[in-house]
């Protein structure tokens, strides 16, 4: 995948959030909004336990879902069988990523990491990767824009471009963890090469079984599921719903040729049906 | 730039000429993002610093430059937090550069409806002679029944348990120093 | 089903009512593109000449369309900085920068009467592109993850070709006389009845994931524009065969029909995006 | 217990995940499932103001069943040691110890003590002025008393004699069964029969447990008690000066450690030595008299008390004029900030200086504390935003409901804008003993400045003025050093200097001094805090010490600098045997070198070097010299733990389990309902709600979350905190919203005795009802973080709580008290205080 690189391409690299450690701090959001001088996101309080960031989007790129749930953490007991999972999300950095593939500009391109990555100086913010995405994850700003417009006549007032994590583009190639695993402060959110969190993940899930945790499980670990793998894979708690995650997603671009396929029959019946309307005459 | 060059850069023909036809990889990659380096990579210098919210005591890393704070982060060195950080921890850029930070002396006459402007000096200054003049007429050297008092319970002093040492050092001393004994700090709140 | 406090797996889209808006545009200036070379060969040169122009003219309207969708519409050029056959969009901006330039310059020598050759190379090309960027906005639409756009791939560029026929065919029906329309009004009738056999198929065969074209805003939309394209049609195949003014009616109501059509596909994957159970339940079907 | 630690300490909670990881078990026992709860391996609920009742169960437990680290119990704790004949319990005077004068609402302690003799006590516990006792002339620790070679006179080392501490212990804590904690706390049996067994296997040799506790055990009327409950269990089961045991104190506030040490506190100066009290001592020599214990670190007294002198006055202070000691101001009883509070409203104070505080949302029974501030002369507020202390008088409720009128409030207000901690130099203490130096990384802007530099300066301006002065009372300020070298266009104070200063030189030479061990009682050497001494030692900045934790072992001795002697686990020579040998391999820390004939270990022995395990006191023997070698406690007179505390509690020498001032239960263990001892203030600002009121009917607590810190000035400000926390909330149960027509998301109204406040409901199941006496309470949760400015704004739950204070340290009771809700925004303006007063009338 990194062929293109040659000798600039580096190891893999990714994310492991392992939500059985996840204290609900927020550190990830704080940690990425301090390094990535992302927006403020709205004052809303939801109600929704301790959720008020709700979603991820253009300006949150790290989200901590909230879920209290009347099941105990581990085996069957049932008194004060509470439990209260929370969970850091973040852009998965699929092997196979939609919003990349159907990005027409190439402003999301694949780094010399692995890594999915909008280029600020580039998208034009044309929307596409936003339904393209199988997580919601990527979103358009609609805030006012911060630099300076540059044609006058048909510039718009709002930022408009597409945004969501990039793994701390500019800090891997310095050498740095991105902000938000290195914030962390239980490290439920892990980075490193992908290779080795898999099999971090893998010890971790045998360790959860063994001690009889309710619903361990890992989700998007596997490279043959529908989007290959994520890049950014998670050990949840719970059916992936219940934290607001596809439990099947697939990279639409699967489809494609199959698509290109219906799409090209479709453009020679346009043109069959055109030339049966002079059936019968041309006038 | 001639034609040829921008053809060369152009990145449809970067997509043929460097391995990536499909223009998913280093072909759509931007300039800005060839060269793009941390800001903590070009900081002036970087302050080892300690997180001011709770006691806990985290280390941070304060960039710097041109003379403001680009970016502070956990300090791995520290044994204490190993270089992680809550969110308020986290969040002290935006703490030191919050919007509703005041750098101006701001006062109100008493009665007045709202704040006026002073100088830092002149406010100093008054506040001195607040301090001199409520002292002296409410000095109590000994209390009723006699015993020696050396103090004025006039005025009081609140704050300290989120200043440095050397500052609780000086206010207790000066406090000390003044028969001000009602000197108290949030460790009882 | 579960879901996180009921809140939408996928995100909306983005778009605004620009991009449905150019979804008519492009397929009226794909298909009328084709219907100009197809009258240029069958000899029906008004027909020719006024289908060219009007593929002209829409195909000067889309670009302008998408360009004003954008959200940062000063790199409009950007499309054209990569060429990405795994993006629709890519490929459709090539196209629509193709057709556009040739449709516009055979429209120009056809309005100068000059430089014969060129023209018609021109309108060859023209109309060589024609019928992908009639039915490519489908294909567009359904490479999302969208359920009710993707799962109807397969549907959706039929869909779009056989408005954008329709399209051509109305407009053209309406900008030539009755006398030398006859094609054009049996491309609008052929298309509509195309368009509305496919809504029904798709529907059928998506059940559960195509709920949102039938409710809603969506719904509504689908219903006016099924009305719309086969009353039109009906009376472009009536009366429009003798009056100007029915066949302008009549061609005036499909074109309507189509253009509420491509909203109600729009609007059908706002519907879809925002409820989390088209997005969960299809996925967790398959996952057991 | 009485901590959230996740979401209070979130950084400091990756070692309690790394034990949990590790198999350890991990309990949290608090009123709410907090984000601390879910990370635990059990939570068991309880009722908040209830925790003594489950600690003295777990103590009965212990003893109950055999469980306790016998060798320590004999060895380290004063359990032998044989009590007063005429010392009577709880148990016998139902709820009362022996000495309680209903006059003075005081207790007389002489009965307290071992018997034979007075113990003294240990720091920062001596500045009340209790009665004198057995002819002392004074009461603040009887050195005459008579502790032999630091021994108690009466000892039975079987622990059999019915009046030994064991004993009493034993007899005290009996009735404390787990069916009468489950009754009083609300928690089951079964779940505090499990937390018993758990915590007992975290004993021995081999194995130890720590206790973690906030505010939630301290802010209570009996929160001293609270914490004492606990030391109880650890001396049990050993677990005190031993790695992995302890007690430790999770503390708020980045240097509230070092607020203590070095206090902004009334009763206290820097290294808990006592302020001089009006009545308690008449001349310096009665005042060292008191205060010097003949044996135990604390017969040095002196020599701290000297070198403080010197680093005030310098050469002003001498042998000749008693170190200036007739000149120093004196306190009495309490000083303390809700007292000073009381007297502003009473008009007797007329200036307040607020440096980084904000009582006008942080403090209880807050709208008090607003009316108060109206009643000044004039303020100083200090802090890097306007805050609510600052703009009271244009802002505040009280002057939306009319009780307030700006044009009549003629508190003349200085608003000062501070540093940052980025913009200035200084240190930190944090919740472990350790100052960390922070260097400074920007210039402060404006008229942004630090409060060194303001007091510095103040002081400076104010000595200016009083230069000349002949009044007798100038003499200090006017002996007063204070010439810190300064720096940078703003002329800021230099940080170090003050730093050298408090660490400590020799007068005449100024060389650094080493630590307290080099402190002197004869003027030659100057110290401003003398458990600080040797921070600054050869000349480097010690605190200031960054040696990355991968150059160094676990304890990390060589990052920053712990007090005292850089010790980073005190009393830790109990981590070895009596002998000298560590408890076991694996736990071992400190030990005694026999060959080389030291302590020594991974960490600075908290003992004299070279002060063997078998070492016997002389008779003559005086302070440390008089504590045994294997008596571990050397700031203790006897160098041991104490179970039960003879002496420094106004309160009890043994904990004991009352209900909080508002409370709707009778106390289940005594007809003495709440701690007796209590600081009360009933006036028309701050009345209580009769015990058990049907119109107050909810056990309300306040809190913390991890998104914002204490009264929001820090964090309200914060777009980016802001964001995670917008609005006030309150947390109630589903069974409390149907009962009341509460709705989730929607509005509801709380109110005490004080006022009434507005909220958003979250309605959830993270605050169960209880059955408590076999009746069903249920708990209000109430996170206290707003106010009337920022950028997310809300009323304030500290409005609601009242001021009843604990009897030892003044701190309030803000984690119980009693309210009722109601569907639905608060009244506004005037209607307000009606709607309270209404409701006042109705509870009678």
């Amino acid at each position: 995948m990194l062929d293109s690189y040659g000798t600039e391409a580096q190891e893999r690299v990714g994310f492991f959030t392992d939500t059985s450690v996840c204290i609900g701090c927020k550190a990830c959001e704080v940690a990425c909004k301090e390094w990535n001088l992302v927006p403020e996101d709205g004052l809303v309080w939801t109600g929704e336990s301790y959720d008020n960031t709700s979603e991820l989007g253009a300006n949150t790129w790290r989200h901590v879902a909230f879920v209290e749930q009347n099941e105990p953490l581990h085996g069957d007991r049932e008194v004060d069988a509470l439990r209260w999972l929370m969970s850091s999300d973040v852009c998965k950095h699929c092997t196979h990523a939609a919003c990349l593939d159907v990005c027409p500009t190439g402003s999301l391109f694949r780094t010399e990491f692995g890594t999915v990555v909008v280029q600020e100086d580039i998208c034009n913010g044309c929307g596409y990767c936003v339904p393209a995405c199988p997580f919601g994850v990527i979103d358009k700003r609609h805030l006012p824009r911060r630099d300076a417009p540059a044609l006058p006549l048909i510039t718009k007032q709002e930022d408009g471009r597409v945004w969501k994590c990039t793994l701390c583009y500019d800090r891997l190639k310095g050498g740095h963890e991105p902000a938000c695993a290195k914030a962390c402060p239980t490290e439920s959110i892990q980075f490193g090469p992908l290779d080795d969190l898999r099999e971090r993940a893998d010890e971790r899930l045998a360790k959860l079984q063994a001690e009889d945790w309710n619903g361990a499980r890992l989700y998007g670990r596997d490279p043959d599921d529908g989007v290959g793998g994520f890049g950014a894979f998670f050990l949840l708690l719970d059916e992936p719903e219940v934290y607001g995650l596809p439990p099947d997603p697939v990279v639409t671009t699967r489809d494609l040729p199959g698509m290109y396929r219906s799409a090209a029959i479709a453009a020679g019946a346009v043109v069959l049906g055109v030339v049966a309307a002079f059936v019968g005459g041309s006038r | 730039m001639s034609i040829g060059d921008a053809l060369d850069r152009w990145p449809v023909f970067r997509q043929l000429r460097e391995g990536d036809p499909l223009g998913l990889g280093r072909a759509a990659r931007s300039e800005r993002s060839r060269v793009l380096k941390p800001r903590n990579d070009e900081a002036d210098h970087v302050v080892q610093s300690v997180c001011p919210y709770c006691a806990v005591g985290c280390g941070q890393l304060v960039y710097v430059k041109g003379g403001e704070v680009t970016h502070i982060e956990g300090d791995p060195a520290s044994p204490i937090s190993r270089g992680r950080l809550c969110p308020k921890g986290q969040a002290s850029k935006s703490y030191v550069q919050s919007p509703l930070r005041e750098y101006k002396v701001k006062y109100r006459r008493p009665h007045a409806t709202a704040w006026e402007e002073l100088e830092l000096d002149e406010a100093m200054e008054m506040i001195a002679q607040r301090v001199v003049d409520t002292r002296a007429a409410n000095w109590q050297a000994e209390t009723e029944k006699g015993d020696p008092a050396n103090r004025t319970l006039a005025i009081g002093n609140l704050g300290g348990a989120t200043l440095d040492n050397e500052e609780n050092y000086l206010i207790k001393k000066l406090c000390f120093a003044l028969g001000i004994v009602q000197v108290e700090n949030q460790a009882r709140i | 089903m579960s879901s996180y406090y009921g809140r939408p797996v996928l995100k909306e889209p983005v778009w605004q009512p620009e991009i449905p808006a150019y979804f008519f545009t492009g397929g009226l200036a794909g298909a009328s593109s084709v219907l100009s070379l197809a009258a240029r060969i069958g000899g029906n040169e008004t027909l020719a000449r006024r289908s060219l122009y009007l593929g002209a003219l829409a195909d000067l309207v889309s670009p302008a369309l998408l360009i004003s969708d954008l959200g940062r519409p000063e790199r409009f050029l950007n499309m054209l900085r990569v060429f990405k056959v795994t993006s629709p969009m890519s490929v459709g901006s090539w196209i629509l920068f193709v057709s556009g330039s040739a449709t516009s310059t055979a429209a120009l020598l056809e309005w100068a009467g000059r430089l014969k050759p060129v023209k018609y190379a021109a309108e060859l090309v023209s109309s060589a592109v024609g019928a992908p960027l009639s039915v490519y906005t489908g294909t567009l639409v359904a490479d999302t993850a969208i359920p009710v756009w993707h799962e109807a791939r397969h549907e959706l560029p039929f869909l779009f070709g056989a408005s954008a026929a329709a399209s051509a065919g109305a407009a053209a029906a309406i900008a030539v006389p009755v006398a030398e329309a006859a094609p054009a009004r049996r491309l609008a009738l052929g298309g509509a009845l195309v368009e509305n056999v496919i809504m029904l198929a798709m529907e059928k065969r998506l059940g559960f994931v195509g709920e949102p074209y039938r409710e809603g805003e969506a719904g509504k939309y689908a219903k006016a524009a099924k009305a719309c394209t086969l009353g039109g049609a009906a009376l472009l195949a009536t009366l429009g065969r003798k009056s100007r003014l029915a066949a302008a009616a009549g061609g005036g109501l499909v074109l309507a029909g189509e253009a509420a059509l491509r909203w109600s596909v729009f609007k059908a994957g706002f519907q879809s995006a925002r409820d989390p159970k088209y997005t969960v339940k299809p996925q967790r079907d398959r996952h057991r | 217990m009485g901590s959230n630690m996740a979401e209070n300490h979130p950084v400091g909670f990756q070692w309690v995940m790394e034990a949990r990881e590790r198999g350890a078990r991990i309990f949290h026992v608090d009123p709410r499932f907090t984000r601390t709860s879910a990370m635990c391996t059990d939570w068991i609920r309880i009722r908040a103001g209830s925790d003594i009742a489950f600690l003295g169960g777990v103590v009965n437990y212990i003893l109950g069943h055999e469980r306790w680290f016998d060798e320590y119990v004999k060895h380290y704790t004063n359990a032998p040691v044989i009590i007063d004949e005429e010392f009577q319990d709880t148990e016998d005077l139902d709820g009362f110890f022996s000495g309680w004068d209903p006059e003075k609402g005081k207790y007389d302690v002489s009965t307290w003590q071992y018997a034979g003799m007075e113990a003294h006590g240990a720091a920062g516990q001596r500045e009340e002025g209790f009665e004198p006792t057995k002819g002392e002339g004074s009461g603040h620790g009887g050195h005459s008393g008579g502790l032999e070679h630091g021994e108690p006179p009466e000892e039975d080392p079987t622990l059999q004699h019915p009046r030994c501490v064991f004993q009493l212990l034993k007899k005290h804590f009996a009735r404390y069964t787990p069916e009468l904690v489950a009754e009083t706390c609300g928690c089951s049996v079964e779940q505090f029969v499990d937390y018993c067994e758990a915590i007992c296997e975290a004993s021995g040799r081999e194995r130890t447990g720590a206790f973690c506790y906030a505010v939630g055990w301290t802010q209570h009327t009996v929160g001293v008690q609270y914490i004492r409950t606990a030391t109880i269990i650890q001396q049990l089961l050993g677990n005190i000066g031993r790695p992995g045991g302890g007690i430790l104190a999770l503390r708020g506030h980045a240097s509230i450690q070092g607020s203590t040490d070095i206090p902004t506190l009334y009763n206290i100066l820097p290294g808990y030595l006592p302020m001089p009290h009006t009545e308690t001592y008449g001349d310096f020599e009665s005042y060292m008299e008191a205060n010097t214990s003949p044996t135990g670190f604390w017969g040095n007294f002196k020599s701290y008390w000297v070198s403080l002198m010197k680093a005030y006055f310098g050469e002003h202070a001498t042998p000749r004029n008693d170190w200036l000691f007739k000149h120093l101001p004196r306190i009495d009883d309490d000083n303390s900030a809700y007292w000073t509070a009381l007297q502003m409203l009473d008009g007797t104070v007329k200036g307040y200086i607020i440096a980084g505080e904000n009582p006008a949302v942080g403090n209880t029974n807050s709208r008090l504390h607003r009316l108060a501030l109206a009643k000044l002369d004039w303020l100083v507020v200090r802090d890097v935003v306007e805050i609510e202390s600052a703009s009271f008088w244009y802002d505040s409720p009280e002057i939306e409901s009319g009780e307030l009128v700006t044009g009549d409030i003629a508190t003349e207000v200085f608003f000062l804008p501070a540093a940052a901690h980025t913009e200035k130099d200084g240190s930190f203490t944090n919740t472990q003993r350790l100052l960390q130096f922070h260097w400074q990384a920007t210039e402060p802007k404006g008229d942004c400045r630090s409060d060194l530099w303001f007091y510095f300066h103040l002081g400076r301006l104010i000595k200016q003025k009083l230069a000349d002065s002949e009044e007798e009372r100038d003499t200090l300020i006017k002996a007063l050093r204070w010439d810190y070298p300064t720096h940078s266009a703003i002329q800021e104070p230099d940080a170090e200097s003050v730093l050298q200063e408090v660490s400590g030189r020799e007068v005449e030479t100024g060389v650094f001094l080493d630590g307290y061990t080099s402190l002197k009682d004869d003027g030659s050497t100057l110290c401003g805090c003398w458990i600080y001494s040797g921070c600054f030692k050869d000349g480097i900045n010690q605190t200031a010490r960054k040696k990355p934790l991968w150059e160094q072992d676990y304890v990390a001795a060589e990052w920053a600098w712990a007090w005292p002697d850089n010790r980073r686990l005190l009393y830790n020579r109990a981590s070895a045997d009596p002998d000298g040998k560590p408890w076991s391999e694996r736990k071992k820390y400190v030990w005694w070198d026999a060959e080389k004939g030291e302590w020594t270990g991974l960490d600075t022995p908290d003992f004299e070097k070279d002060k063997e395990p078998g070492y016997v006191p002389p008779d003559d023997a005086e302070a440390q010299d008089a504590i045994a070698g294997d008596h571990p406690f050397i700031m203790q007179a006897d160098g041991r733990a104490w179970l039960f505390v003879p002496h420094g509690l106004e309160d009890g020498p043994l904990p004991t389990h009352y209900e909080p001032q508002e409370s709707p239960f009778e106390n289940s263990l005594y007809s003495q309902r709440a701690n007796p001892r209590r600081q009360q203030f009933e006036r028309p600002e701050n009345p209580y709600a009769a015990p058990g009121s049907e119109v107050y009917p909810y056990v309300a607590t306040t809190y913390r979350l991890t998104e914002h810190h204490t009264a929001g000035g820090m964090t309200r400000t914060v777009p980016y905190l802001s964001e995670l926390q917008p609005a006030m909330f309150c947390e109630v149960s589903p069974e409390l919203a149907k009962e009341t027509g509460l709705e989730h998301g929607g509005w509801a109204t709380i109110y005490s005795a004080r006022t009434a406040i507005e909220a958003r409901v979250l309605v959830t199941d993270r605050i169960p009802p209880l059955e408590v006496q076999g009746r069903r309470v249920h708990q209000i949760g109430l996170p206290y973080h707003w106010g009337t400015r920022g950028l997310t704004t809300g009323d304030a739950a500290n409005d609601l709580d009242h001021i009843a204070l604990d009897p030892n340290v003044h701190i309030q009771e803000s984690k119980a008290f009693s309210v009722g809700i109601v569907p639905g925004r608060r009244p506004r303006g005037p209607a307000l205080p009606r709607f309270v007063e209404e409701l006042r009338k109705r509870a009678g």
